[in-house]
């Protein structure tokens, strides 16, 4: 199940190992209530808007409507976008500049109302252009936006500044709900603690750092759905809590994603009645270096510290005990920019001979007399699977004879010190919804261009590199490119290490039809077409 | 002080007045006849420092060193008591744990409660404003939420396990703080303490030697459940993620991710270190218990 | 005993003034803020703007000794303050939480005294006999039990020992229902966590009951009472109990306020939302109005339980009378 | 044997020592005084030794204290060779130190138990910086105890190892350690066996004439009082009642309380005496929180008149060098 033969390969496509029977060729049960766990305390917010947490999205996408998202049926797809509230994808006109979106004009708010194009307007503008008093998170997302406007009662239309493929990705990006213009109007900050939409359930209750409940929405527009009567999400930050309540049948599923221990353990005890999807997940931890702090701004012992670690040895392990699982480069597996096996070998630490690997990084830890190197890995207090990578590191630096100290922070102090540059080495993330590796990689780029680059060096060849990869529209070139930017990144500069790419393992009881993996969390979130079978 | 010999009628200062002296062997005699628990107590105390000092040549293996052929291996010949999920044997582990459980413990209990008993002692003597203030910081501290202070000293410092000590130090102060001062108004009111003062000793002569090695019977008690307190305390903190952090060995930490995420599937990863934890804390309590019936039976915990 | 109860309760404003001044300066050590949790929690792009924006609603900006006067003085206008993290007004945090929190530390305390004060007085009465030894050590090792350790265990060997005999592991429900609502659901999710809590909390009490009881029975009144021919029993329960019972009342009364505190890794072992959980979330999101509300509750209710201990001391004993 | 001495070593003017009785803790409000000592005048010659004798409770420890500057006084003047201590702060007291020493009443409780005796007699000789080499230090340590009467081996003893004699010859060597002129012995006998007593005292009388010291001896028991001091004062409930040369004093005594206390002393099994109630006059002795008005002794005095309940007496020399507070005497 878990050999994914071809996926090198075909460089192509997104592996996605399906072990949930043949949902598809069933007719959906209506009925029931789906009883899920979403990994977090509760969220700060149920304005989508505003934050940025998955916790978020968990507890209140079933409630809303989006513009634009990836395909329910097909998730994992990195091109394919379909309508929610719009009556078709439209075609850019303008040379690329000009997306006019059509509404559909069956759609009520859960108050009997009826969404109009206003509506819709309205909330992208908030989210575009966040209006004095309010927040939007992601509003780098959007820097290509020019204008929102509304030439009728039934259209709503962006243009751009300049034509891009980044824009419709950012669209369907699963934070974007709509809100009513109305009451947006009157308190600008109302659906921070208050839920009203047009999506597949109905609000129905709330305790506070407990649960979520909704009902169905029988008024929704995509006939036929949702198929649940009910929805009820609880909040458990607890991991372990999770894998019992899925053991003991007190949740049916759980959509972030479970270590290999708990998949292991279900799967060996409850056999049928569990079903497994995984997937790679477009996120990644990431070994940064201070380049202000010697040693570290010396190429040979970054090159030193790459070298060390066997990729190839230690993806596998991990992956039986830790959310890791793909080796990869700076693009997200799978991706079609994505190196292969073969182009990856040619760069430190992906060599595919360990024992030379080594002895080439203590050749260059002698050569810049660091051969007692010691230093403090600075790590979040997050079990899966920063603290597995974090140890895994260390006993890898151990073996070219580098000593190193974790040091274990909560998430605040953890952002603190990578943004105030107050550590050594750091184990990052990097982690994103919708795949777009041309945006997805500007993580490497120097601080100056990038703030969220916290390793705070200068290095003006990897922009130029950069640039010409982003202005490649090529796919073959745009690939060479992507190389060459990646090559100078992890290689010659090794200015990180990308640690094997994250996975995402969902357990459900087998009851749970209907929801596919993605390779993303925050993705496919509003459970229109989940339902059970009892 | 009781010992008292009152045949004074022949004015005779001989060495014959005074009382036979009891041997150490006598009292461990008695000791161990009179109090089993607290007997088997100290062996499990005495086989945890054995095995912390000789760490080195009881480990079969690095306790540090990863081993991806050999995860979560269930008890054999080769590992005693299986590895854990990165491969590292558990026996090995246990075994350097062992040392810093000792070192964590001991250090935190001796910090504070060498601070609480010098501050104790001090505010007893003084008394007034100062005893005024000192027992309000004492209160604060005692109330004071262990996790805010554990956390704060985490992320300011780090989690080295110096600093693990130091979080765990200061709420002990207050508590060995509180019994001291008791025992400390006492003694002041006992004259030697005048006579110190009409001698025109300086404020820390009369404290650090006139008072402080006079209330040092409770103090020495409270420091062997505090040495288990510790212990206990640095489990805690790792379980929220607070406390030593991997690799180095520390029987908390191999709970921290592994009691829960192995529980069933490789349940020697979340029992034994528990086990450990356990006789450990409960050797040390038990010659608490006894140590504190033999040598003052009104002494209560806390 | 009324001007004392007064005296108490004023003595007890610097201990909370300080307690106040001390997490307020923790939590401010302690790098990064709220804002950038939550702006950067979905990945690693934090929207400096956004972060700004967030800092400069909660405050964040104004001087540091303005926060701590503004703090400060809502508090004595009863005004706790807005979640940083929720926006939701803090008492109301507070209140969702607090019965769980309450439920189980009164169902641990009721355990501990079934449990420990019978269990203590049989241990002192046969002092040093195999069944002393059984007890002391089964008291010993509740002390010496790491509690998530044990609540951890307990719920895996539920789930481990159900499936074995049906196939089927079984779990108590996980969310949360008032007892008054139902009351069977409501056990089941509180019995197993009140259990862990009270083994530890009973352990402790017999402790300390069997060595009062064998404090008090060394004492002359008891000798006196078992030379006048007073049956066994009558002394141990008229005299001895009721004399011995003092410093247990003082001990439960402490660890009860010690148990507030302490149900925070209890809380988080069982998924209980409770004050304890909610402590741990408010420190890790760097709430630093909930933190120090919670703070300020967790020292509330320390001084006023010791208050209340003893007060209760003083009635139990009338040989202590405060001016 | 003349109080009027040219200049006394020791002048005690109006002494006071009120200990505040208050309410509350952190806004304490002050509902009374206990009055230990109330107006005491007392001056004390050199190589002088002034008894102050009355029933416990009665302010004597406290005057003692006051002198040593273990308490501050309320109000009033010490002055010890012209000089006023009664206020001196701490520093300018480290001097009087080394001229002022004190032994105490309990031989058991004065020692440090975890210091040996050498320690505690050397101590203070080394904090003073009298003999800071320790091998000297160390001879001049069993030369004090051999003085004292107590073998130098004692000097690695501990005093748990020692009987109560024995221990408290090591607490007057702690007070000779400094070579002081002036010693205040507080009860400095009374917690000892009666045969031990007489040797202590005899030591004191020795090492009075052998180093010219000065006592102010503290004591309940009349009878040690009459062998060892040349004058005696009797203080009742705070106030200095009767004051006299000793044989003046037990021969002729002019207060109504002092009649009573010789009253009750001697008898002459010692056993018997060391365990009887100690009250000489009828009645409890009145509460120093609220003393009663007038002279003090008058609810329990056979003399009262009606006068005594208003006027307080003032201290008046009715024989050449017997002072006596009492309208009533003569």
């Amino acid at each position: 199940m878990y050999l994914r033969t071809g996926l090198w390969a075909a460089g192509l496509g997104l592996a996605v190992a399906i072990a949930a029977g043949p949902a598809n060729a069933q007719t959906p049960k209506k009925g029931g209530t789906l009883i899920y766990m979403i990994a977090a305390d509760s969220p700060p917010s149920f304005d989508g808007h505003r934050e940025t947490t998955f916790a978020t999205v968990h507890a209140t996408a079933p409630f809303y409507s989006v513009l634009i998202r990836v395909p329910p049926d097909n998730p994992s797809s990195t091109t394919d976008f379909v309508c929610d509230l719009c009556t078709e994808m439209p075609k850019a006109t303008d040379g690329g500049k000009t997306y006019a979106f059509k509404i559909r004009q069956d759609v009520k708010w859960h108050d009997g109302s009826k969404l109009t194009a206003a509506d819709v307007a309205e909330s992208w503008k908030r989210i575009v252009f966040p209006p004095q008093g309010t927040t939007s998170a992601r509003v780098s997302y959007y820097a290509m936006v020019d204008k929102i406007e509304m030439p009728d009662d039934q259209t709503v239309t962006f243009k751009l500044k300049y034509p891009t493929t980044a824009f419709l990705p950012a669209l369907a990006d699963p934070f974007t709900y709509i809100y009513k213009k109305e009451i947006l109007e009157k308190d600008p900050r109302w659906y921070e603690k208050n839920i009203m939409g047009s999506g597949p359930f109905k609000f129905a209750s709330y305790d506070i750092g407990q649960s979520i409940k909704g009902v169905r929405n029988p008024d929704y527009y995509h006939k036929g759905q949702p198929y649940l009567d009910g929805i009820e999400g609880i909040f458990a930050d607890k991991q372990s809590v999770r894998v019992e309540a899925l053991r003991g049948d007190r949740a049916a599923i759980e959509f972030r994603g479970m270590p290999p221990s708990a998949r292991d353990q279900l799967v060996k005890e409850a056999g049928k009645d569990v079903a497994v999807q995984d997937s790679d997940w477009n996120c990644g931890n990431i070994v940064s270096y201070n380049h202000k702090r010697k040693p570290f701004d010396d190429v040979r012992v970054r090159r030193a510290l790459s070298l060390a670690v066997d990729q190839w040895g230690g993806a596998p392990a991990l992956s039986k005990i830790a959310t890791v699982r793909t080796v990869g480069g700076i693009v997200f597996p799978g991706s079609p920019l994505a190196a292969t096996k073969e182009e990856l070998q040619q760069m430190a630490g992906y060599w595919p001979d360990i024992e030379k690997s080594r002895a080439e990084a203590r050749r260059l830890l002698k050569e810049a007399g660091q051969e007692n190197l010691k230093f403090e890995l600075t790590n979040r207090n997050v079990d899966q699977p920063y603290k597995f990578v974090g140890t895994w590191l260390i006993g890898e630096w151990k073996k070219i004879g580098v000593t190193v100290e974790q040091k274990v922070v909560p998430t605040g102090p953890w952002f603190q010190a990578m943004r105030g540059g107050t550590f050594d080495v750091v184990v990052d993330a990097n982690c994103q919804s919708v795949v777009n590796p041309v945006l997805d990689t500007g993580k490497y780029l120097p601080k100056k261009v990038y703030p969220e680059s916290y390793g705070d060096y200068d290095d003006p060849k990897s922009i130029e590199l950069y640039n010409k990869m982003t202005q490649e529209t090529d796919p073959a070139k745009q690939r060479a490119a992507m190389r060459a930017y990646e090559k100078h990144t992890l290689d010659t500069e090794a200015h990180g290490i990308v640690t094997p790419y994250w996975y995402r393992i969902v357990m459900a009881r087998s009851y749970v039809k209907g929801w596919k993996i993605s390779p993303s969390h925050y993705l496919n979130q509003d459970l229109a077409n989940v339902w059970l079978d009892k | 002080m009781s010992i008292i010999t009152r045949n004074e009628s022949t004015g005779a200062l001989t060495d014959d007045a005074l009382p036979r002296k009891k041997t150490a062997l006598d009292a461990a005699l008695n000791f161990i006849r009179r109090q089993p628990l607290g007997t088997a107590g100290l062996v499990i105390m005495i086989l945890m420092f054995v095995t912390a000092a000789l760490a080195n040549v009881l480990a079969p293996f690095d306790p540090e060193e990863n081993d991806f052929q050999a995860m979560m291996q269930a008890p054999s010949w080769i590992h005693l008591l299986g590895t854990d999920q990165m491969g590292r044997d558990i026996f090995s582990r246990l075994v350097y744990g062992a040392r810093t459980a000792l070192l964590v413990g001991f250090s935190a209990a001796f910090a504070g409660g060498l601070i609480g008993l010098v501050l104790g002692v001090a505010s007893a003597y003084f008394g007034g404003w100062f005893d005024l203030v000192f027992q309000r910081i004492l209160d604060v501290l005692m109330a004071f939420p262990l996790i805010i202070l554990a956390l704060a000293v985490v992320s300011v410092f780090g989690t080295g396990v110096f600093n693990v000590i130091l979080a765990i130090t200061i709420p002990l102060i207050p508590r060995c703080g509180r019994v001291v001062r008791a025992s400390a108004l006492a003694v002041r009111e006992i004259p030697y303490v005048d006579a110190a003062r009409a001698l025109g000793f300086g404020h820390s002569r009369i404290v650090l030697r006139h008072m402080v090695p006079n209330v040092v019977g409770p103090f020495l008690i409270l420091l062997s459940a505090f040495v288990g307190q510790a212990i206990l305390a640095e489990a805690s903190l790792s379980y929220l993620g607070l406390g030593v952090q991997e690799p180095v060995p520390a029987w908390g930490l191999m709970l921290q991710g592994g009691a829960e995420e192995y529980a069933t599937t490789a349940p020697w990863i979340a029992i034994f270190p528990g086990l450990a934890i356990v006789m450990a804390v409960l050797g040390i309590s038990l010659f608490g218990d006894a140590l504190r019936d033999a040598i003052d039976p009104k002494l209560r915990d806390r | 005993m009324y001007r004392y109860i007064v005296t108490r309760l004023l003595l007890a404003v610097p201990t909370l003034v300080g307690a106040a001044a001390l997490v307020f300066v923790l939590m401010r050590l302690i790098p990064g803020d709220v804002c950038v949790i939550r702006m950067g929690s979905g990945g690693s792009h934090v929207s400096q703007a956004a972060v700004d924006a967030c800092r400069q609603q909660l405050g964040l900006n104004d001087h540091i000794f303005v926060q701590f006067l503004s703090f400060l003085g809502h508090y004595f206008t009863f005004d706790f303050g807005i979640s940083m993290w929720s926006g939701r007004p803090v008492v109301q945090e507070i209140a969702t939480r607090l019965p769980v929190s309450l439920q189980i530390a009164v169902m641990a305390t009721l355990i501990a005294v079934v449990i420990a004060i019978p269990l203590g007085t049989i241990s002192a009465l046969r002092e040093n006999t195999w069944l002393d030894h059984v007890v002391r050590v089964v008291a010993v090792a509740g002390i010496a039990t790491p509690s998530f350790w044990l609540g951890i265990m307990s719920i895996v060997l539920v789930l481990d020992i159900t499936y074995l005999a049906t196939g089927k592991a079984w779990m108590p429900p996980i969310d949360y229902v008032s007892f008054w609502q139902d009351p069977i659901r409501n056990l089941s999710i509180v019995a197993l966590p009140a259990l862990t809590v009270g083994y530890r909390y009973s352990a402790v009490t017999m402790r300390m009951t069997r060595s009062a009881m064998l404090e008090v029975m060394r004492e002359d009144y008891i000798r006196t009472a078992r030379s006048k021919g007073l049956i066994e029993q009558i002394i141990i329960n008229r005299h001895a109990l009721k004399n011995a019972l003092l410093p247990v009342v003082t001990l439960i009364g402490i660890e009860f306020a010690f148990l507030i505190g302490g149900l925070v890794v209890t809380e988080q072992v069982f998924n209980l939302n409770g004050i304890g959980r909610l402590f741990v979330q408010a420190v890790q999101n760097q709430d630093n109005v909930l933190t120090q509300a919670l703070t300020m509750l967790v020292v509330l209710i320390f001084v006023v339980t010791n208050l209340v201990v003893d007060v209760l001391y003083a009635w139990l004993d009338p040989r202590i009378r405060y001016s | 044997m003349n109080a009027g001495a040219a200049s006394p070593l020791l002048e005690v003017k109006n002494l006071a020592m009120h200990f505040p009785v208050t309410e509350g803790i952190v806004l304490s409000r002050k509902i009374g005084d206990v009055k230990a000592v109330d107006g005491v005048d007392f001056t004390i010659g050199r190589g002088e030794t002034l008894g102050l004798v009355g029933e416990s409770g009665c302010g004597k420890t406290t005057t003692g204290r006051c002198i040593l500057r273990l308490e501050k006084p309320t109000t009033g003047q010490i002055l010890f060779d012209g000089q006023d201590i009664s206020h001196m702060s701490r520093k300018g007291l480290v001097g009087l130190r080394r001229r002022m020493q004190v032994i105490f009443q309990d031989p058991y409780s004065s020692l440090n138990p975890r210091m040996k005796v050498g320690d505690i007699v050397g101590e203070p000789i080394k904090v003073h910086g009298v003999e800071p080499d320790a091998r000297k230090r160390d001879v001049r340590v069993r030369e004090l105890l051999q003085v004292c009467g107590l073998d130098a081996k004692f000097a690695d003893r501990y005093p748990h190892e020692m009987s109560g004699g024995q221990r408290q010859r090591v607490g007057i060597a702690r007070a000779l350690a400094l070579d002081p002129e002036f010693i205040v012995c507080d009860e400095a006998v009374s917690a000892l066996d009666v045969s031990i007593q007489a040797q202590i005292v005899n030591l004191l009388e020795d090492l009075r004439e052998r180093f010219n010291l000065t006592y102010l001896f503290i004591a309940h028991d009349l009878s040690v009082v009459r062998h060892l001091c040349q004058r005696v004062a009797v203080m009742y409930l705070g106030r200095i009642v009767e004051m006299a040369a000793v044989d003046e004093l037990f021969d002729n005594p002019l207060h109504p309380y002092t009649q009573a206390l010789l009253a009750a002393v001697p008898i002459p099994d010692p056993r018997v005496e060391a365990t009887r109630d100690f009250r000489p006059a009828p009645g409890e002795v009145p509460s120093p929180i609220n003393p009663p008005s007038g002279c003090v002794f008058h609810p329990r005095c056979p003399l009262a008149v009606e006068n005594c309940k208003r006027a307080r007496p003032v201290l008046r020399e009715l024989r050449p060098g017997h002072w006596v507070a009492c309208s009533e005497a003569h």
